[in-house]
């Protein structure tokens, strides 16, 4: 008995080792994306993205004369997960990493990442906690940090809309929804906006009644509704509010990035809502984009949904633009490239600060507004002074 | 109409019933005398289908129903009312009685006139038809499920111990309500300790002793032998 | 010789061959992955002997083993995560908090005892229950535990990720630890409050007519499988790094009482051999769901097999072999009855 | 006053919903005296047959049917798969099998279906709005607390009235006493758990309509729910299994008004360590359920 | 009355015990000497056994107070009742299936806070004398039912008890198990000074152990005293025989 199980675990072990001997001419790009879980809405089509670009690079000549191979292990949504993946692609041989969106679950993927000595890029983490203050001089955001999401909500309501007062909800959920909040009332509150009332809400409750009596409580309609939520909660929130006869214009961040959303929330719900995103699937984006759609739709036959399937494309397009100036994979040549080049992607141009300060991207955001279910489009944004992290 | 032969009961390492073989014929009252620990009850409950049996085999009507389950041997026509007195308390008179006649549910008006029957047989049990059967006295309980055994339209009845506990004045009803049925051309296996009572209503009695059968004989044979307290109480 | 002959230390000896033999093939093959299977494995172990100290002896079935996991983790996490991340990691952390530092080993048993202490203060009048409000009981002790470290926030970061721990825990450290736990629960289970707690187990009435403090027995046996939880929380925290309150929940519940329930919950033999052997099928599985991936052959990605594939195993267990794999007789009893046997 | 009528109608709308699924696992653990860890899947079974449907051009008073049939469904083949081969062993067996048919179900639906978030057709009146005396309130509510009453009256009159309810109150009670008279014990179990089901695919409805997807995890907080209520108001008891649904719902939208907001969001913490002490002090319940019949 | 009662006995005086409104025991008073062995008899649902229960605080009583050697016991407190010198073993035998004989048998001793080691001396000693010690390793679900009628006597005389209650220690056993048990039993009250309670059904076997024997129905004393009067004794006859048998015989 005893002998039979070690057996198992050897040839389980033996298993891995023989798959983790991949062919040395290939670049093994290594992702922990969250196919599955929470995470997957904002994963799952930056995967898609990231294998569009794969395809691209490779049949333009791949990188530095070597084919490119991407091989994503689920993170299934669950940071330890993730790190036991990271892990696994490096013993791979994986010499880039691409981390899950936010910090909660592409940190861990990170940190495994500068321990390795390579350089890794989150598709949108968007928390200033991930920076290279927390996770090291190899690692990298694609996305703005909420900073500016925050601020440029904060912007479109007051300064475009003229919307003097808010109710904020922050749900407690991850870094990237407290901070989101925490950014948009900062800024809405130095330019000048008021905020009535701040409240939380726990991911999964699926009850937003207490908060709805707090609202009523205030015996004040707000101007508009900042919702920093995740996932299905979004429509949760956004439905029971409707349900109840408060109308007022609703607005938050890249989470509402979601076709699922839009559909949940329909014609009757999917009015008056205005979001901050990466960059919008038309050509009106940029000039790349229509590129980008003939490919994605030729890959999948479909167009893309999102534009989270953009920052998976740019995300390989960062890497393979650095590591072609740097003109090798080493963590640190790479790492320097990125800090002192300016990219342009779909998801508009980027630059970094350097490490001591953080890696801050420096990039504008798109604004979309939800009309009857559908999104539209309105326009790149770029706050004056976002507030600082 | 029931033949058991060499019927072996175990619970677990015990055997509460060694080789007993005993038979009721159509129309009998046949009682099953002993003290406490005898086995009576064990090997109702075995014919009745809630016990399994070791060894031996039980007919009914000629069909082999050793390994039946109580649902089906009450198919067949055989009901037990068990010394436990099992009301269910919460549900009313009626509805205990509905239960009674599960088998023949589909047949309303059937059961509708079983019921009357039933009730007038136990006028109490019409005096209380829609109370909690919890709330009945020991003796109207004992009524109570004899008269659900009865709905159920079974050709032989099980009586296990119908005295137990009940007062003296109680106890000669209940008996007066065996002789009553008896009458009706039932079919009754009754297991006693009140061996006096029970053997003014039997035609033919056995007598067990420690899982097994000692005696058995005509009603009156038994009555007459004098070792019955022997029996009883050790010699 | 006699010293050889005993059950218990042929016993225990057995079961840490196995996992020295585990620590050796693991130097032996030396893969990353591996090594960290059998970091984990090593985890399990002291997880699941814990568990097995509390539910084998006294026959309950409890939710809020990974519960203490969980105090045992954060706890560690309070001790150790380094001053210059706490601004970062737990930003709202309780000011008198911050000064708060051990060395993670320390920090690990600190952990333990913590879990331990909690467990003794909120379940001694737990103890009096059996059968289903026992269960219903431990399983609401599991909401409230799980409840509080998603929601405290200044100690635990809310249901954000916590990182920053340091990463000690090595596979030769939780091999020792595991060997540590094996003994102790073998130890405790021998002792005459293992006996006693045993002996509820077996029947409560006669236990009680004889005397025996049942819920104080339990406790006792409850306590030692949270100190045990917690040390197991602890090394799981400094080995993964970060983790969120999600890790103590029912999904992990469910595989630590699937190792148990599969291996046999009445011995500790049972509780590692659980261990390894769903290890061993969980691995071979994931390989499995990266195989099925590769080929396609479902719509989208290929998950939640392995679960599926424990739960079924776990019916079938207790439909089958109800004890588990190794129900009654500790592996040292099969060896001395082996060696008897051939000497008679 | 119109918050008090706002109030009045949150509360009866979950406590219906609330009662009806305490009903759905009492009227198991009545019969059994053993907790069905899988219940709250079958609200899930009943949102994905939702999920699957959509689409196909049914009303939706149809495909609201199937799903509560596949509910129904699921239900029995729970007893049949988690309960049945153990059902005999021990307490502890059961209570693993059916957590573990939980999770069966659960990831079934990972793996067949998708781990996301899937988007449930809804008819248009779920999103109407009523104004009842200054209150608004979503007509989804009302038709909760209607289905609510229809369901409890179905579910009386099953009870009290039909042969079959009868069987399994006895069977709650003495269930050896009820096979010798001739009710078939599995039939009497497959029922309980039918029942359950369909209770079950019902509340589905209107639990899902406030949210508008199902989830492979969705089935936690209505198990969570259901347990509270039934242990408040006395785990055999049919008729507190209906009051603790009620009582639940009263205390969690009171305290939602009443809780400072730092202290709501340790709520659970709070009605399970509730639960914790109602079960030391009456492990059965605050509501006797019935004798249990066996005498000493 | 009570003046009469030697303080070392066991005196259960005036017990009622209700369920559910049904009066299972109406004020019965009994004592145990030490170094006798009394038979407890009387028919089917007398109260025998919720005699027993009602003695070892097993279920709550309605009136009557139980006193062992001198010491009052609380209410419903079956710890107590054990560890002031009451052992009991059951009508279906309660062993601790997966532990060892030798384990069952420790438990008595360890429960009243008896080192390991010497808890393990007693078993043996004990074991030995039952002639069970090569059983000692033996899980006790292995026994055939003799041995485990026998351990758990063995097992409440590990404790050791000033009284032993036991409650149908011959059922299911064959006649020579039940003579060797017999032979056994004799010996202990003498050997340990203890007190012993049977309730049997077997009636040769009560009459070889007893001499004293108390007889109940229907939760009522009906008779007690030595063993000859109270076969004799007519309501005693009636009690198991039924009401009319005294015309009839």
């Amino acid at each position: 008995m005893k002998n039979s199980l070690l057996t198992i675990a050897l040839l389980s072990g033996l298993s891995t080792a023989t798959a983790s001997t991949a062919i040395a001419e290939d670049l093994l790009i290594g992702g922990t994306l969250s196919l599955t879980g929470v995470q997957a809405p904002l994963d799952e089509p930056g995967f898609r993205g990231a294998q569009v670009a794969v395809k691209y690079l490779n049949d333009n000549g791949g990188l530095l004369g070597r084919q490119v191979v991407f091989s994503n292990i689920d993170g299934k949504s669950d940071p330890v997960t993730v790190g036991n993946a990271a892990v696994q692609l490096f013993d791979r041989g994986a010499e880039l990493m691409v981390a899950p969106c936010d910090f909660d679950f592409g940190g861990p993927a990170g940190r495994e990442a500068q321990s390795s000595g390579i350089v890794g890029i989150s598709t949108c983490a968007s928390d200033p906690l991930y920076s290279s203050w927390s996770l090291g001089d190899k690692q990298f955001t694609l996305s703005m940090w909420n900073t500016t999401m925050g601020a440029t909500a904060a912007e479109y309501a007051y300064n475009e809309r003229e919307w003097k007062t808010a109710y904020v909800v922050t749900d407690q959920f991850i870094a990237y929804t407290k901070s989101l909040s925490k950014y948009f009332v900062e800024h809405f509150d130095a330019i000048g906006g008021e905020i009535l009332l701040e409240d939380t809400y726990t991911n999964g409750d699926n009850d937003f009644s207490a908060q709805i009596s707090r609202l009523q409580a205030l015996g004040q309609k707000p101007d508009v509704i900042f919702i920093s939520s995740y996932g299905t909660d979004v429509g949760v929130i956004v439905r029971a509010l409707r349900e109840i006869g408060i109308d007022s214009p609703v607005i938050g961040g890249d989470a509402y990035d979601d076709p699922a959303l839009h559909e949940n929330l329909g014609e009757t719900f999917g009015n008056d809502i205005y979001f901050v995103t990466h960059t919008w699937m038309g050509p009106e984006a940029g000039p790349e984009m229509p590129t980008f759609l003939q490919l994605y739709e030729e890959m999948y036959g479909v167009e893309p949904d999102t534009s989270f399937v953009a920052t998976g494309w740019d995300t390989i397009m960062l890497m393979a633009k650095a590591v072609e100036i740097a003109g090798t994979t080493d963590g640190t040549a790479v790492a320097a490239a990125l800090e002192e080049n300016t990219f342009e992607l779909l998801t508009g141009s980027l630059g970094y600060s350097d490490a001591a300060s953080g890696h801050a991207p420096d990039k504008a955001a798109m604004l979309v507004e939800l009309k009857g279910g559908q999104p539209v489009p309105l326009g790149w944004r770029l706050p004056a002074n976002p507030p600082a992290p | 109409m029931i033949e058991i032969t060499n019927l072996d009961v175990r619970y677990g390492a015990i055997r509460a019933i060694k080789d007993v073989s005993l038979n009721v014929q159509q129309g009998e009252l046949v009682t099953v005398l002993g003290a406490n620990g005898a086995g009576k009850s064990t090997l109702m409950l075995t014919i009745a289908g809630a016990l399994k049996a070791a060894g031996g085999k039980i007919t009914f009507d000629g069909r082999d129903v050793t390994a039946a389950t109580p649902e089906k041997m009450v198919r067949y026509g055989i009901a037990m009312v068990p010394e436990t007195r099992d009301v269910f308390p919460d549900l009313t008179v009626v509805e205990n009685l509905r239960l009674g006649a599960y088998l023949h549910r589909s047949d309303k008006a059937g059961v509708m006139a079983d019921m009357e029957k039933v009730k007038d047989l136990f006028p109490r049990l019409r005096e209380r038809e829609i109370q909690a059967a919890g709330t009945l006295s020991g003796g109207e309980q004992q009524m109570l499920v004899i008269a659900r055994a009865l709905m159920s339209r079974p050709k032989v009845l099980l009586l296990d111990e119908p005295s137990l506990g009940l007062a003296p004045t109680v106890v000669d009803q209940i008996f007066e309500m065996i002789r009553e049925l008896k009458a009706t051309g039932i079919t009754i296996l009754l297991v006693e300790q009140n061996a006096t009572k029970a053997l003014q209503v039997a035609d033919r009695a056995y007598v067990m002793q420690l899982g097994e059968v000692v005696v058995q004989g005509s009603a009156e044979e038994i009555a007459g032998s004098s070792d019955l307290s022997a029996l009883y109480l050790g010699g | 010789m006699s010293f050889l002959m005993n059950r218990h230390t042929l016993t225990v000896a057995s079961l840490c061959g196995l996992l020295l033999m585990l620590v050796f093939i693991s130097y032996a093959v030396d893969v990353r992955v591996f090594t960290r299977i059998a970091t984990t494995l090593c985890i399990n172990v002291v997880m699941v002997v814990g568990l097995q100290s509390f539910m084998g002896n006294t026959g309950i079935l409890s939710f809020a083993h990974i519960g203490f996991m969980g105090v045992g983790a954060y706890t560690s996490a309070l001790l150790t995560i380094p001053a210059q991340m706490r601004g970062m990691a737990l930003p709202d952390l309780y000011p008198f908090m911050e000064g708060l530092s051990a060395s993670p080993i320390l920090a690990i048993f600190l952990g333990g005892i913590v879990a331990a202490v909690i467990a003794a203060a909120v379940s001694y009048p737990l103890m009096r229950l059996s059968d289903a409000a026992a269960v219903i009981t431990s399983f609401a002790l599991l909401v409230v535990l799980h409840t509080v470290m998603l929601h405290w926030s200044e100690v635990t970061n809310g249901p954000r990720t916590l990182f920053g721990l340091p990463a000690i825990t090595s596979l030769p450290l939780t091999a020792i630890v595991a060997a540590g736990a094996i003994a102790v629960a073998l130890m405790f289970k021998e002792s005459r409050l293992g006996i006693l707690a045993r002996a509820t187990r077996d029947d409560e009435t006669a236990a009680r007519a004889m005397g025996i403090n049942t819920p104080r027995v339990r406790w006792l046996a409850f306590i030692l499988s949270a100190l045990l939880a917690g040390i197991g929380g602890g090394l799981w925290g400094h080995f993964v790094g970060s983790f969120s309150p999600k890790a103590f929940y029912l999904k992990e519940t469910f595989v630590i009482l699937g190792m148990l329930v599969i291996g046999g919950p009445g011995t500790i033999t049972g509780a590692v051999l659980g261990v390894f052997i769903v290890t061993a099928a969980f691995e071979s599985l994931r390989t499995l769901e990266v195989v099925l991936n590769s080929a396609q052959i479902f719509s989208g990605q290929v998950v939640g097999v392995t679960e599926i594939v424990l739960a079924f195993s776990m019916i079938a267990v207790l439909a089958l072999r109800p004890g588990g794999l190794v129900p009654t007789r500790e592996i040292g009893d099969a060896i001395v009855g082996l060696i008897r046997k051939r000497k008679g | 006053m119109t918050e008090l009528i706002q109030f009045v109608i949150d509360v009866l709308a979950l406590g219906g919903a609330y009662a009806l699924m305490a009903l759905g696992l009492v009227i198991v653990y009545g019969i059994l005296k053993l907790v069905n860890f899988a219940y709250g899947e079958l609200i899930m079974v009943a949102g994905y047959t939702l999920f699957l449907m959509d689409g196909t051009g049914l009303p939706w008073l149809v495909m609201a049917a199937v799903a509560v049939l596949m509910s129904i469904f699921f239900g029995v083949a729970t007893d049949y798969v988690a309960f049945r081969p153990v059902r005999a062993k021990s307490v502890t067996a059961v209570l693993i099998t059916s957590f573990a048919f939980s999770t069966i179900l659960q990831n079934a639906a990972l793996l067949f279906i998708s781990p996301r978030a899937r988007n449930i057709p809804l008819p248009d009146v779920f999103s109407t709005t009523v104004t009842i005396g200054g209150a608004v309130t979503p007509l989804r509510n009302l038709l909760t607390i209607a289905a609510t009453i229809v369901m409890l009256t179905l579910f009386t009159w099953l009870m009290r009235r039909s042969i079959l309810g009868i069987a399994m109150r006895a069977a709650a009670t003495n269930f050896t006493m009820a096979r010798m008279l001739g009710v078939p014990a599995n039939l009497i179990i497959s029922s309980a758990f039918a029942i359950s089901g369909l209770l079950a695919g019902v509340v589905s409805l209107f639990w899902l309509g406030r949210i508008g997807s199902v989830v492979p995890g969705i089935g936690l907080e209505p198990l969570l729910v259901a347990f509270i209520a039934t242990v408040i108001g006395g785990m055999r008891s049919v008729p507190g299994a209906v009051l603790g649904g009620f009582l639940l719902a009263l205390i969690d939208t009171s305290l939602n008004h009443i809780l400072p907001q730092d202290l709501l969001k340790f709520r659970d913490a709070f009605t399970f360590s509730f639960v914790i002490l109602i079960l030391l002090w009456k492990p059965d319940g605050l509501i006797k359920g019935p004798a249990s019949g066996q005498r000493t | 009355m009570q003046a009469d009662i030697p303080t070392t006995a066991l005196l259960a005086s005036n017990i009622t015990v209700e369920f559910a409104g049904l009066r299972a025991l109406d004020g019965v008073t009994i004592v145990i000497n030490p170094g006798e062995i009394l038979g407890l008899i009387g028919p089917n649902g007398s109260g025998k056994t919720t005699l027993i229960n009602a003695i070892t605080g097993q279920v709550p009583l309605a009136t009557g107070q139980v006193t062992v050697a001198g010491d009052v016991m609380p209410l419903s407190a079956p710890r107590t009742v054990a560890l002031s010198g009451v052992g009991r073993t059951f009508q279906i035998v309660r062993l601790f299936d997966q532990l060892t004989v030798s384990e069952n048998v420790e438990t008595a001793a360890l429960a009243k806070g008896i080192k390991r080691k010497d808890a393990r001396k007693i078993a043996t000693e004990i074991l030995q004398e039952f002639g069970m010690l090569s059983r000692a390793e033996t899980i006790a679900a292995n026994l055939n039912y003799g041995d485990k009628r026998r351990v758990e006597i063995a097992r409440a005389l590990a404790a050791t008890p000033k009284f032993l209650l036991l409650d149908e220690p011959a059922a299911g056993m064959n006649e020579s198990e039940s003579q060797m048990l017999c032979k056994q039993l004799l010996e202990l009250p003498k050997q340990r000074n203890l007190g012993i309670l049977i309730i049997d059904h077997d009636m040769p076997l009560i009459s070889r152990l007893c001499d004293r024997v108390h007889v109940i129905a229907s939760g009522k004393t009906i008779a007690a005293g030595l063993i000859e009067n109270v076969r004799k004794d007519p309501a005693v006859i009636e009690a198991y025989l039924g009401s009319s048998a005294r015309q009839d015989a």
